[in-house]
């Protein structure tokens, strides 16, 4: 049994040891041994950019089958944001939810009006925070994690106010034992997630404790069914959703779009990991001290980017836009009561139930001296290497290659380079 | 004068390397029924068995010369020959400051130090088998500083000989002979290192059959380092045996 | 590859002769028995020892080589590092073992032996 | 590595234990002198050698060698070829120079003997355990700026130092850093670490501080409003390292340059 949970799962059947996951993961996290990718699990953050790399489909993002509906008795359909931008213009987000509602669920939730309430709690927290900024937003459990694992310092700057979709949750399943006389564990909440690490946060929430969802739907599983369905909807019998559709929420679907309601002085908003790796490189090192909050996502453009969605990512940001632009031409401005939000907020309606601890790497060795020599064969060990980050050994680059020998995961022999050389001076013997 | 029959090297039991059965009364047994007159008694790094080894000598006409075989950084053997003890325990004390490590008897083997009876009196310590920290140049000149004869221990040998550690003889460097092995005639030697220096044959024995398997031949009044040198360089008559002259 | 850039790669000091570094070398040579090296090294090989009698630099300079590398940090004594200046061999020095510098002039360099 | 496998890419003879050739080999250890061996043999060791008589076995067994490996075709005499019998070390023999032999072996991964014994190497031996790495910083390269420090931090968290250290030693790191780009043509930047201590040394070629007193001063600059407004030179660095650090030593001359050394300790700060 590991220790980690993770949504990515290497298929070994169907893996041709080619490699394009290697490269592109931002933690070094996969090796390729034997012709076979695998993951190094406390390294994986979950990102997923091995899914989009594989050409063989090999590498699948585990989200839950329709099926786990039938565990409960009513079931919620929670629907990320994100899932707003999957459709054309005219498809405005109550049909959507609708369309929800005919898969098969009990129900279906806006989260847009969830955001824009934690918009507004976010937003008070920062008011009274006088510690160490800049603050990070926990909505994307990757940036989460990345942060757990490689920045282990900088976790404590990490916002403690719940997601929207923990809240919204907590609050439907109290509400919805109340209505229906049911027990809360009869009530299943379900997540439709534009990317797999979401899932992880249900299974294994970053702070440890437990979700307050049960599950979660890939919006490029359910995307074929949930167009039939929508197909059949009668706009009128949603109009009621859509009037408390919340506009700033919906921003929370593509970066910037959290920073956007918040009154701050000076916020960055940034998406795509190499991109959030140098911001927290200066974070790390002491720069940036004067930005009260950062908002970053690892897929590129935010959720709408995510790498379980279906439409462009481009067209996807561009239509949370629309979306908000449409929704202003219908009238409809739903926003929270922000005289509601304080009196939630002063009750902790918005903490997040527990504190998230840094998970750092395991170092070279538990004792330093010996990490310290370790770390000294591995200079010496890279210095001998070609440098030329082939990865045909199966490591992603020249520099893990050498820890991978110190640490007696490769030998040595596996660099193609120094195979040749030798077989080279043989030859020449 | 008269014609003396030497082994100047042969090791007793102190030396790890060598048997159990090298003491002192079947060392002088042998080399008696061998017709050894003179025995250079060259244990490595130590002298600690030469007084026990001249009592057991005492009721033969044996001479035990005091020796040493010394391990310079080099890793080089070079024998210590001398008349005096005193001369030769004062270079062992130097030696002795000089050789790190402790002796492994399970690797190396015992290292006895012993009384005319073979009875073991104490074992030393020290790891006589190791090398000194003394540079070649350095313990050449202790030696001869002790009044000793200084000889380049088995020259024909690859591993721990002068030749075989440092390529050649270094320029002048002031041994006064140079030993070969039995594995290799006097004759043989002289056409492959023709040296200036004189050759001495001896048995480097560890065992007792090895005893005078190799020796050298002197003309000499009697069986002393100081006669020996003489001969070594043909002086008032005395001279060395081997070869052509034997 | 010149001693030179050998001596940059590998971080050596060098302890004699710095105006002679601009030599090829022609493969390395490992070995601490001076009689050996003799006998079978080669001009211009780079020879890695721990022996620092002055005879090393006799044998370097009667099989040509490029330069001599002391292993393990080990300083050589006046006599020999005078003797190095005279007959301008390069006497280098490095605080790796024998069998690892060995290993790394082998693989970095491909040097023949 | 198994001893086969060595067998094979030597080409060498099996001269006994052949039963013995499945055991694993990590270390190896070259040399033609036993004293050397033993005072640098490590349990465990592979010895590879040209000196075959009987001593070599005797040495290999007392520093609890694996194998023994005679080069330039080398055999063990009688006396040797029983006691490794005895002994059970396993020797081969390669025609293969030492030379060779050790390119061969230390390329397919075997590790050589990294510690140095012997209490007359003392020094040596605190140089061996410490990881010391020099980086060069160019001045006025922005594009590059802040990449030491970047590097610094990785390796200090790969061995694991508490986050809170690796966050101090990379602030401090970073300041010193750009003061380089900043202010010289070139500095070079090594960091030595040691179990007890991180030290960093910042030397550059570059105008020097005419007066260290003042620059420790909590806002002097005398960055340009160019920096400024690129976001550099607020005139935290000096006062900002000495903050994040347990020891700063300032050495400047006008015209020549500056050296830092930044030391933070590891061990107090652990217990704080």
């Amino acid at each position: 049994m590991s220790q980690y949970y993770h949504s990515i799962r290497f298929d070994a059947a169907k893996c041709d040891g080619r490699m394009k996951c290697l490269r592109v993961c931002p933690t070094q996290a996969i090796r390729v041994r034997g012709g076979k990718a695998r993951m190094i699990e406390e390294r994986c953050i979950d990102c997923g950019e091995c899914i989009n790399a594989c050409p063989k489909g090999a590498i699948v993002p585990l989200t839950d089958p329709f099926g786990e509906l039938t565990r409960f008795r009513h079931t919620v359909a929670i629907p990320s944001p994100a899932l707003y931008t999957q459709f054309g213009r005219e498809i405005l987000p109550d049909k959507i939810l609708a369309g929800l509602k005919k898969l098969g669920f009990d129900d279906a939730f806006d989260l847009a009006s969830t955001c824009g309430e934690v918009s507004f709690a976010i937003q008070e927290y920062l008011r009274e925070y006088k510690g160490p900024r800049p603050l990070i937003s926990n909505a994307c459990p990757t940036v989460v994690r990345l942060l757990q694992v490689k920045y282990p310092d900088l976790v404590d700057l990490i916002l403690p106010i719940n997601t929207p979709r923990e809240i919204a949750a907590k609050d439907i399943k109290q509400k919805k034992s109340k209505q229906f006389g049911l027990a809360e564990k009869e009530i299943g909440a379900f997540y439709i997630t534009p990317c797999p690490v979401k899932m992880i946060s249900i299974k294994q929430p970053a702070e440890k404790g437990k979700s307050h969802l049960d599950g979660a739907l890939s919006i490029s599983n359910i995307y074929g069914p949930l167009r039939s369905a929508m197909e059949s909807v009668e706009r009128e019998s949603y109009r009621k959703a859509l009037e408390s559709i919340c506009i700033l929420g919906i921003g929370w679907a593509m970066v910037g779009g959290m920073s956007r309601t918040l009154r701050l002085r000076s916020s960055l908003a940034v998406s795509g990991l190499p991109e959030i790796i140098r911001v927290f490189d200066d974070i790390a090192r002491g720069k940036l001290r004067d930005i009260d909050f950062i908002e970053a996502y690892s897929c590129g453009q935010g959720c709408c980017g995510g790498s379980l969605t279906v439409e462009n990512v481009y067209s996807s940001h561009n239509k949370i836009l629309k979306l908000i632009e449409a929704l202003e031409f219908e009238k409809i401005k739903a926003c929270p009561d922000i005289r509601e939000v304080r009196r939630l907020y002063a009750e902790n309606y918005f903490s997040l139930e527990r504190k998230i601890e840094p998970r750092p790497l395991t170092p070279l060795d538990p004792d330093l001296s010996q990490a310290i020599r370790k770390r000294k064969e591995k200079a010496e060990i890279y210095e001998s290497l070609p440098k030329i980050d082939c990865g045909a050994c199966g490591s992603p680059d020249c520099l893990t290659f050498a820890e991978d020998v110190v640490m007696d995961q490769a030998r040595f022999e596996e660099c193609v380079l120094i195979r040749i050389k030798h077989y080279e001076s043989q030859r020449n013997r | 004068m008269k014609a003396f029959r030497a082994d100047l090297h042969i090791h007793t039991c102190l030396s790890p390397c060598a048997e159990l059965e090298m003491s002192p009364r079947g060392i002088i047994r042998t080399a008696s029924e061998k017709e050894i007159d003179i025995l250079g008694v060259c244990d490595h790094n130590s002298a600690e068995n030469v007084s026990a080894m001249r009592d057991a000598a005492r009721p033969f006409r044996i001479s035990v010369l005091a020796g040493m075989e010394v391990t310079s950084q080099e890793e080089v053997h070079v024998l210590g020959l001398f008349d005096s003890l005193d001369s030769a325990l004062g270079l062992q004390e130097i030696v002795y400051a000089h050789l790190p490590g402790e002796n492994d008897e399970d690797a190396f083997g015992l290292q006895p130090v012993v009384n005319e009876q073979g009875e073991v009196l104490r074992f030393n310590e020290k790891l006589l088998i190791g090398a000194t920290t003394l540079a070649l140049e350095e313990v050449v000149s202790l030696i001869r500083s002790h009044g000793g004869l200084a000889i380049a221990s088995h020259i024909d040998r690859e591993g721990f000989s002068i030749i075989g550690q440092l390529g050649f003889i270094p320029d002048g460097l002031p041994l006064d002979a140079l030993e070969t092995s039995p594995a290799m005639p006097v004759e043989t030697a002289r056409q492959k290192f023709g040296s200036r220096l004189p050759l001495t044959p001896a048995s480097d024995a560890h065992r007792l059959e090895e005893i005078g398997r190799a020796s050298t031949s002197f003309w000499l009044v009697e069986g002393t380092v100081a006669e020996i040198r003489k001969a070594l360089v043909r002086q008032d008559g005395r001279k060395v045996m081997n070869g052509e002259e034997a | 590859m010149k001693v030179k850039e050998i001596v940059d790669k590998f971080d050596f000091k060098v302890l004699t002769a710095p105006d002679r570094l601009d030599v090829e070398v022609s493969g390395g040579y490992a070995s601490d028995l001076l009689s050996d090296v003799m006998a079978n090294s080669r001009p211009g090989n780079i020879w890695i020892t721990l022996q620092t009698h002055q005879n090393i630099i006799a044998v370097a300079k009667l099989r040509s080589l490029a330069a001599i590398v002391l292993v393990n940090n080990r300083t050589p004594d006046a006599e020999t590092l005078k003797s190095a200046e005279a007959e301008h061999v390069p006497l280098l020095s490095t605080g790796d073992p024998a069998f690892k510098i060995s290993g790394k002039l082998y693989v970095r360099l491909g040097l023949k032996d | 590595m198994k001893l086969r496998d060595i067998r094979q890419m030597l080409e060498a003879e099996i001269i006994s234990g052949e039963e013995l050739l499945d055991v694993e080999i990590e270390r190896a250890g070259a040399s033609d002198l036993m004293s050397d061996v033993l005072a640098f043999g490590k349990p465990g060791l592979l010895l590879i050698t040209g000196l075959s008589n009987a001593q070599s076995v005797r040495t290999a067994s007392i520093i609890g060698a694996k194998a023994i490996v005679y080069v330039r075709g080398k055999k063990p005499d009688k006396e040797g070829a029983e006691l490794a019998v005895q002994k059970k070390i396993p020797i081969l023999s390669t025609k293969f120079l030492m030379y060779r032999t050790c390119g061969l072996l230390f390329s397919s991964g075997l590790h050589g003997i990294t510690d140095l014994p012997g209490s007359e190497r003392a020094i040596g031996r605190s140089e061996e355990s410490a990881f010391v790495q020099e980086f060069g910083i160019v001045g006025g390269d922005f594009s590059r700026a802040g990449t030491v420090s970047l590097k610094i931090m990785e390796m200090l968290k790969e061995v694991g130092i508490d986050p809170a250290v690796v966050s101090r030693a990379s602030i401090a790191a970073y300041e010193a850093e750009m003061n380089v780009v900043m202010y010289a043509r070139k500095g070079t930047f090594t960091l030595s670490l040691t179990p007890a201590a991180i030290q960093m040394i910042v030397a550059d070629e570059g105008a020097g501080i005419p007066d260290v007193e003042l620059a420790m001063q909590e806002g002097y600059s005398t960055a340009t409003e160019e920096m400024r407004e690129m976001g550099f030179g607020a005139g935290m660095g000096l006062p900002n390292i000495k903050r994040n650090s347990d020891r700063l030593e300032i050495h400047s001359e006008v015209g020549k340059g500056t050296r830092l050394a930044i030391s933070i300790d590891l061990k107090q700060s652990k217990s704080v």
